[in-house]
């Protein structure tokens, strides 16, 4: 199954009984953040006194265990999508994912690497990306704003599609994946 | 005094042979000391019996026991009797020292064989 | 035939009969020692009950105590010649395994037994000497003729030191003549005119070979070497044998000369002190040394030095209890030593090695003589069940009730048992460790029938200790009471045979 | 009938019987012992009640005598429930890969276990507890070189505690004439004022004695050795068992002398002496403690706990109060069950994982749950924490001091307390939580007899916990026969000094708070089953790292910065290295000395002979 | 009735315990001149944690997590508010400075079953600090066995009645001292936070708790708050005699906490546990002396 099913998005959104949980959940968002890229820079000021996120209850969280949003700042390299995809499956439901920066939705300075993938989207799904190189706090407080929104409505459901299109988002993972594979030469081909 | 005198010279026999039982290594000269050591206190065993003007004390034609001063005739009877022991003793130290020759070809006490 | 004397008549005859026997039969030794021993053993408990009833005393020579030779036979000496007997009996079962000894090992093993028993019965002290000189020289041979190459070694120190003790006994001897002009224990215990000061010199030149063959501080120095070079039949004898007539010796002459009415009496006191003081300091080095040796036979050795330090200080102590404790003590040692010698013999035998710790896992091969010698060390350092718990236990409580330097003595037992406790049970459980000694299992039939009856001997007293308990009490209180149990008797002749 | 000397000498016989002749049947030698526990369990039983009991036997010049008293009972009683568990536990134990030959000796040295707490008089004393001391010495080395060493360690001692036994008892003998234990204790108290010098020397001795079996003070070390070189099920019967030896002992000796006519120096109202012994105690538990936080093999970590806990009970003895007293026996007994359950069920995980090491070890739990859960019942009793019997008793070990006002004492206590969290802590997760090795993937839960002996202990500890007067009741009961005082407490309640606690109460309010949470916890959304490895490590896949789960598993040197902080201290005052110390000079000075006699033993023998012969002189001229 | 009571007392303590926590992330934002999240953002927070899924490594997780939060309340139904109780009882206060272990205790072996690492380090720090804390608290508690013969909670609340110059604060201020630095420690906040350290160990023991073991995890933080802060202002600052006083003084000990949490930096745990021997530790023995001699 290697097409992605299209769905609508009204056909997985929460439902009446979830929406209620929703509304927790869109104000008490606890990020885990992926600080390959050089975005992650432009967090600290996010946080402190000048936009102070929190005010939002957004706040760090130190493993994905704990966090529900993931947030990718900035490019990621192939050996590096192993571990986000980790960190994704990681995560307890319900999770979402935020891409920071152009990186993450087309590759943005990387675009020709051979050391980087370009569409993250095609690994795991992203709710929301912000767009911008780098995106101010500015737009970094805007987005999480739109996204608490989606998420208050039930909108944000990237980890359903996830799970409904697992086969896709493998087969894509593994393409890229295999190239990382010998990293010490695999402990199954070790034993 | 004489009876003294003997038992000193028996006793001064004793320390020739305990001096040369604590010097010498050599075994045979340690029998030596040893036997040395023995005739001294033979040596002392019989002045024990001993008083100036003492007779033999065997009895003869002569013999009134009222009258008549005899040497203690036992110490004579025990010295011949340790004198035997000791024959024995130093004859069979002499074989045991020619088997202390035999395995370790020397005849010496050198401390490392306890 | 109701004649004391044959219970040093028949080793006697055998060692004459030894050399023309051995012309025909080579085993001829072995056989008729065994049974003079045996003859001995019998006739003793033949005489045993009627001896219980009243001591008696043997006139050598129909020459009356003061100047003739008298050996006495009390129920404490006489037990003491059965045990000596009987150790020497088992002794020779235990050996039955070992073949190809000559008959001049029996002669002079015999001559040893016979001077030993004596050494017990004798009531003069010049034919003490003669005895001593007598067992002195059977044993120097004897530890010559052992298998070990050190065996001239340590004989000839042995020797050396042994002669030098013998020759100040003879020195002592010739001092009590002089002033006394009597060499009749019975007669000197009644002795009074003796200065102080020259009786405790005299008395102590008196002790000095039998502190030698007891192994007391200073004069155990041989035990290494003669241990060593002995073969363990003879180490078990030197420890079973010599020292139990050396301790019964120092018994009979301590206690009848240091009685009130001697001219001893103050001397045999401070003898008595000298006794605890070298007792306990014996059992200190005794056990030390013990606890550092690596060699089986001298680790025995030690610790028979330290088992004899203990006998002395009971000695020393010389009350009801602590009397009663050196009679157990004599019994069990002499018991468990054998047992422990012989297991050692059958051990270093089949392994062929001489340290105990090289002796790793051989329990599990042979479960009963390891767990026999267990048995053996238990009783020896005194745990219940086993006759040397309540020696000891006697000993300890007079020592205690007793006081001032006793407690010194006690203290010393007490530090000294826990040495002997920690050595053997490394020594038992070393035995039965897990190694990877593979031996072929043999069946060792003389070895299993004598250790199994001494086990019992160390057992019985100590689960029933009043099975002792007559011939413990009348030994006590003949050695307790010399005057009415043993001069008495002698001097009037009333008992003579 | 005489019960108690036939249970003995049941003991006693079937011991030799199977060591006899059942060497090659090593199941029939367990199935023996067994039924011996039972037999002497059922012996306990029948003894309850008739307190006047007294049995004698002459031998020689002393009258061997047992007497079944109230106070020695329970102790009987109660070992023997234990031992009938421990032995349940073995008959599982001790299959065709574990068995070891220990089997006769444990069974005689349950006819001593009984001799200790019947005896009368001191000479039956001595033989229990000198045969207690050889069988214990044989099954402690069980023929390993390693065991051995530790074995030997053990018996060392308790040879020393033996002899100053042995010599305590003849100066108590000496100066009171009757070898009674209680009679002579008592005779001893009315020399109070007159002979102090001999009833400290005495006092001293005994101390020595049973801190030594008891691994007070000095005498620390051994558990560590002996409990884990030991056969594991036997551990359990030590450290439960065998250690409390010696708080009998020091309950009969020194806590009743310094009750009577007592008229010496007085601190904080208790005996100088009683004083010393306390920070003895104290010191003894913040020093197990401490050694307990640092150890890597779990026999030893237990051991040292052991080690604490009875620090804590030489504590409450040293109060000198009845409700110290109380106090002392309740924790003895609570300890027999918590360490017994711990050390079976460390027993369980080693009959399947072979492990000692607890870094080797992790995750067990997951395998083995009713191990693991005699464990976290074994460890929240051991911490001293409610609603498990271990509280009822630190508390009133506390309340103890407090009521006498011993605050400085209670400091150390508090540290040794809360240090048990930490070792109890290292324990569970090294052993139990953490990564599970591929190595134990497999393994089956305990066999169903350990998992019944583990389960029965567990419900003992809880329902204990709850209900105190389980044993509280019987404890006062012998109490009050033994000094004649009781103190009020009720079944479900404790008193203190300061304050009351109904046990029942908090235990049902933890059960309650516990039902709450469960609510939430099912209320709350589903949860999602992963296995351990898939946990959080960066993102890193740790196969990629050729990483296996115990390169993933926290135990080894677990608590690093708190051992840097205290090992310097511990390290500079170290028993065991001056003992240790004290052992080489000894054998090194003795060796020298041996070699100055042995080698040197023609010279030196003269030169001693003349010496002695001028100094014999000399002396009386 | 008395369940009525203790489930009422559960969930206010649990609700008072979260005010807390929220409010005192506000004064934290104040002091670094942030706006701050509302005060009732814990509440929202510990709702989503039980609104998520969650992972589970063992069914030794979820009872330890369940046993965690558990021991908690059970110590929690000890403290006496103002003087009230749900049941009779003393609230001696060894009860429950023992219970509050088992809630650490089943909290510690929950994580530890996670089989992550750092949570079994984070655990080790949090015990050692412990054992830093309980010390010096427990010689607090000798002060007034010391000075009033009693342990139990009640009983001293209500020997401080009757004006601010009865409290135990004014009448033993060295003791009181020790006992906000205790508190501080005991609440894990800065500089006693090694076990947390979010940046170093990835917040500790929570490294894997996530949705509603998460939650319970909050929730239990809030009820040792309130037990902690409860416990130092029945020992110290006389009770309170209505429900409010006592939780405004609760609430004062709380914020106090929080403006230290908000300026200092963090002791290595070694250091922690020698700074709480050595100051909290003396300071407390200083006032044992003053209150036996």
């Amino acid at each position: 199954m290697s097409e992605m099913l299209t769905v609508s998005r009204q056909d997985i959104m929460d439902g009446r009984y979830e929406r209620v949980l929703d509304w927790f959940r869109s104000r008490s968002m606890w990020m885990l953040y992926y600080c390959t890229g050089c975005g992650a820079i432009e967090l600290p000021p996010t946080m402190t006194s000048r936009f102070d996120m929190e005010r939002f209850g957004i706040g760090p969280m130190a493993t994905p265990r704990q966090a529900d949003i993931l947030l990718i700042t900035g490019y990621i390299s192939v050996k590096t999508l192993k571990r986000v995809v980790r960190t994704y499956d990681q995560m307890p439901e319900p999770k979402w994912v935020v891409g920071f920066g152009s990186c993450p939705i087309n590759g943005g300075i990387y675009w020709n690497s051979y050391a980087t993938i370009n569409h993250l989207e095609k690994y795991i799904p992203i709710d929301l990306s912000i767009a911008g190189c780098m995106p101010r706090p500015q737009a970094v407080l805007s987005g999480l704003t739109r996204l608490m929104e989606q998420v208050k409505k039930g909108e944000a459901v990237g980890y359903k599609k996830y799970k409904m299109n697992y086969d896709w988002y493998k087969k894509n993972q593994d393409e890229v994946l295999y190239r990382t594979e010998p990293v010490l030469g695999g402990s199954h081909e070790a034993e | 005094m004489e009876t003294i005198l003997f038992a000193l010279s028996g006793l001064s026999l004793v320390m020739v042979g305990i001096f040369g039982i604590l010097t010498k290594k050599n075994i045979i000269k340690i029998l030596l000391g040893l036997n040395l050591m023995e005739t001294g206190i033979n040596l002392f065993v019989v002045a024990m019996g001993f008083f100036k003007g003492g007779k033999t004390p065997i009895i003869t034609e002569s013999f009134t026991a009222s009258t008549m001063h005899f040497v203690d005739p036992l110490p004579h009877a025990l010295v011949l009797t340790s004198i035997v022991i000791g024959l024995g003793t130093t004859a069979l130290a002499l074989t045991l020292t020619l088997n202390y020759f035999r395995e370790h070809k020397h005849i010496e006490f050198r401390g490392d064989n306890a | 035939m109701n004649n004391a004397l044959l219970l040093l008549a028949f080793p006697l005859t055998a060692v004459f009969l030894i050399p023309v026997g051995t012309v025909f039969y080579k085993g001829f030794g072995r056989f008729l020692s065994m049974l003079s021993y045996l003859a001995g053993i019998v006739y003793g408990i033949y005489l045993f009950p009627s001896i219980l009833a009243g001591s008696k005393t043997v006139i050598v020579g129909n020459w009356a105590p003061p100047f003739g030779i008298n050996l006495f036979i009390s129920p404490f000496s006489l037990g003491l010649v059965i045990l000596i007997f009987s150790a020497a009996f088992i002794i020779m079962v235990t050996d039955l395994q070992n073949k190809g000894k000559s008959g001049q090992y029996y002669l002079l093993y015999t001559l040893f037994v016979m001077a030993s028993a004596g050494m017990v019965l004798t009531g003069d002290i010049f034919n003490l000497f003669v005895f001593l000189e007598i067992g002195g020289i059977a044993s120097f041979a004897l530890i010559a003729a052992g298998a070990s190459p050190m065996g001239s070694a340590g004989s000839l120190r042995y020797l050396i030191q042994a002669q030098i003790t013998s020759l100040s006994m003879l020195a002592g001897i010739i001092l009590i003549y002089s002033a006394s002009g009597v060499l009749n224990i019975a007669v000197l215990a009644q002795f009074k005119t003796f200065n102080p000061a020259f009786a405790f010199l005299a008395l102590a030149l008196l002790l000095f070979p039998f502190m030698l063959e007891s192994k007391l501080f200073p004069l155990h120095t041989w035990v290494g070497g003669a241990y060593l070079g002995a073969d363990h039949p003879f180490a078990a004898s030197m420890s079973g044998i010599a020292a139990t007539a050396a301790g019964a010796v120092m018994l009979r002459i301590v206690l009848t000369l240091a009685n009130p009415q001697s001219g001893f009496g103050t001397a045999g006191k401070s003898i008595q002190t000298m006794l605890i003081i070298l007792g306990g300091i014996t059992v200190l080095i005794g056990e030390g040394a013990a606890f550092t040796e690596k060699n089986f036979k001298k680790t025995l050795g030690y610790s028979s030095a330290g088992q004899m330090g203990i006998i002395a200080v009971g000695i020393g102590l010389a009350t009801k209890d602590a009397l009663a404790g050196v009679l157990f003590l004599i019994l069990n040692h002499t018991a468990a030593k054998i047992l422990l010698f012989s297991v050692a013999g059958l051990f270093s035998k089949v392994s062929g090695k001489e340290k105990w710790a090289d002796m790793k896992g051989i329990g599990r091969i042979y479960p009963l003589p390891a767990a026999l010698f267990a048995a053996g060390a238990m009783a020896l350092f005194g745990i219940p069940m086993f006759s040397g718990f309540w020696g000891k236990l006697y000993v300890l409580k007079s020592a205690f009730a007793l006081g001032g330097l006793a407690y010194a003595g006690a203290g010393a037992i007490l530090l000294g048992t826990i040495f002997e406790g920690i050595y053997f049970m490394k020594i038992s459980h070393t035995f039965f460790e897990k190694s990877d000694i593979s031996l072929e299992r043999k069946h060792y039939p003389f070895f299993g029938i004598p250790a199994l009856f001494l086990a019992a001997v160390l057992l019985a007293p100590g689960l029933f200790p009043s099975i002792l308990g007559p011939w413990v009490q009348a030994s006590v209180k003949e050695l307790l009471n010399p005057i009415s149990g043993y001069v008495h008797i002698i001097l009037t002749s009333g008992g003579a045979m | 009938m005489n019960l108690i000397s036939t249970g003995i000498l049941t003991c006693f016989t079937a011991g030799l019987f199977s060591l006899i002749f059942l060497q090659r049947v090593k199941k029939l030698q367990w199935i023996i012992f067994f039924i011996t526990a039972l037999f002497m369990a059922a012996v306990a039983y029948r003894l309850y009640g008739s307190w006047q009991l007294t049995e004698s036997y002459q031998t020689g010049i002393f009258l061997l005598t047992f007497h079944n008293g109230y106070f020695g009972w329970i102790f009987f009683g109660m070992t023997s429930i234990v031992t009938l568990l421990i032995a349940l536990f073995s008959l599982s134990y001790n299959d065709k890969k574990h068995a070891t030959a220990i089997a006769p000796l444990w069974t005689m040295l349950l006819g001593a276990n009984a001799g200790i707490f019947f005896a009368a008089d001191w000479i039956t004393f001595i033989i229990a507890w000198e045969i207690m001391g050889w069988t214990s010495f044989f099954i402690i080395a069980h023929g390993k070189p390693k065991s051995f060493k530790a074995g030997i360690y053990y018996y060392s001692l308790s040879m020393i505690g033996a002899v100053t036994l042995l010599a305590a008892v003849f100066i108590l003998y000496t100066a009171t004439g009757t070898m009674n234990i209680s009679d002579s204790i008592k005779a001893l108290s009315g020399l109070w004022g007159n002979r102090d010098g001999m009833i400290y020397t005495v006092v001293t001795l005994f101390a020595v004695t049973f801190f030594a079996k008891a691994a007070i003070g000095p005498f620390y070390m051994w558990p560590a050795k002996a409990h884990a070189e030991a056969p594991d099920d036997f551990s359990s019967f030590l450290s439960g068992i065998m250690i409390k030896y010696g708080i009998f002992g020091l309950l009969i000796t020194i806590v009743p002398l310094f009750r009577m006519n007592y008229s010496g120096p007085v601190v904080w109202n208790i005996p100088l002496a009683l004083y010393l012994m306390g920070w003895i105690g104290a010191l003894t538990a913040v020093s197990g403690t401490l050694l307990a936080v640092r150890e890597n093999d779990m026999k030893r970590l237990m051991a040292f706990s052991t080690v604490s806990n009875i620090g804590f009970i030489t504590l409450a003895l040293s109060v000198n109060t009845v409700f110290g007293i109380v106090a002392a026996v309740y924790h003895t007994f609570n300890h027999m069950v918590f360490k017994g359950t711990i050390f079976l069920s460390m027993a369980s995980v080693k009959f399947r994982t072979g492990e000692r090491d607890m870094h080797k070890l992790g995750g067990i739990g997951y395998r083995m749950p009713i191990a693991f859960f005699a464990f976290l019942i074994g460890i929240i009793s051991a911490a001293g924490i409610p609603p498990m019997a271990g509280f009822s008793s630190k508390w009133m070990i506390f309340q103890s001091l407090f009521g006498e006002k011993l605050l400085f004492l209670a400091i150390p206590a508090f540290l040794a307390s809360t240090g048990a969290f930490l070792y109890l802590y290292r324990g569970l997760h090294s052993i139990y939580l953490g990564q599970l090795s591929p190595r134990f993937s497999s393994i089956k839960p305990a066999p169903p007899l350990q998992s019944i002996t583990m389960i029965l202990m567990m419900l003992s500890i809880f329902v204990v916990g709850a209900f105190p007067g389980i044993f509280l009741t019987p404890i006062r009961g012998a109490i009050a026969a033994f000094t004649g005082e009781t103190i009020s407490a009720g079944f479900t309640t404790i008193s203190g000094v300061t304050a009351n606690v109904n046990l029942f109460m908090v235990s049902l309010t933890f059960i309650g708070s516990f039902l709450l949470v469960l609510f939430l916890y099912v209320v709350g959304k589903k949860r999602r089953h992963v296995e351990p490895l898939d946990s959080y490590m960066s993102g890193e896949y740790p196969e990629d790292w050729n990483m296996i789960p115990e390169q993933y598993h926290y135990a080894f040197r677990f608590y690093e910065p708190f051992e840097k902080m205290i090992n310097p201290t511990l390290e500079r005052y170290s028993f065991e290295n001056w003992f240790e110390n004290f052992i080489y000079n000894t054998k090194r000075f003795s060796t020298s000395l041996g070699r100055w006699l042995y080698r040197q033993q023609l010279g030196a023998f003269i030169v001693i002979t003349a010496l002695t012969l001028i100094i014999l002189t000399g002396v009386v001229w | 009735m008395v369940v009525l009571t203790s489930l009422f007392l559960a969930f206010s303590a649990m609700v008072v315990g979260l005010l807390f926590m929220g409010i005192g992330r506000k004064v934290t934002a104040r002091l670094q001149r942030r706006y701050g999240p509302p005060f009732w953002q814990s509440y929202i927070d510990v709702i989503k944690c039980f609104s998520r899924n969650s992972i589970s490594h063992s069914y030794i997780q979820d009872l330890g997590s369940m046993m965690g939060l558990a021991g908690l309340i059970a110590a929690a139904m000890f403290v006496p508010i103002a003087g009230w109780l749900p049941f009779p009882s003393a609230s001696p206060i060894i009860v429950i400075l023992y219970l509050m272990p088992i809630g650490y205790l089943g909290m510690a072996m929950g994580v530890s079953a996670s089989g992550n690492p750092l949570a079994a380090i984070g655990i080790g720090r949090a015990l050692t600090l412990m054992l830093g804390y309980e010390v010096p608290y427990a010689i607090l508690l000798l002060t007034f066995i010391a000075s009033s013969n009693t342990s139990s909670l009640a009983v001293l609340s209500d020997l401080q009645t009757g004006g601010i110059g009865n409290w135990f604060a004014v009448k033993m201020p060295i003791g009181f001292i020790a006992s906000i630095i205790c508190l501080q420690a005991m609440l894990a906040e800065k500089p006693f936070d090694t076990m947390i350290a979010p940046a170093e160990i990835a917040s500790g023991p929570m490294v894997e708790l996530s949705g509603k073991f998460l939650g319970m995890a909050f929730l239990q933080h809030a009820v040792a708050i309130f037990i902690e802060t409860g416990l130092i202002v029945n020992m110290y600052l006389g009770g309170g005699a209505t429900v409010l006083s006592f939780v405004f003084k609760q609430f004062l000990l709380y914020t106090f906490a929080m403006a230290v949490n908000g300026i200092y930096g963090r002791y290595r745990v070694e250091q922690a546990v020698k700074f709480l021997w050595i100051f909290a530790g003396s300071l407390a023995v200083i006032q044992l002396l003053i209150n036996i001699f």
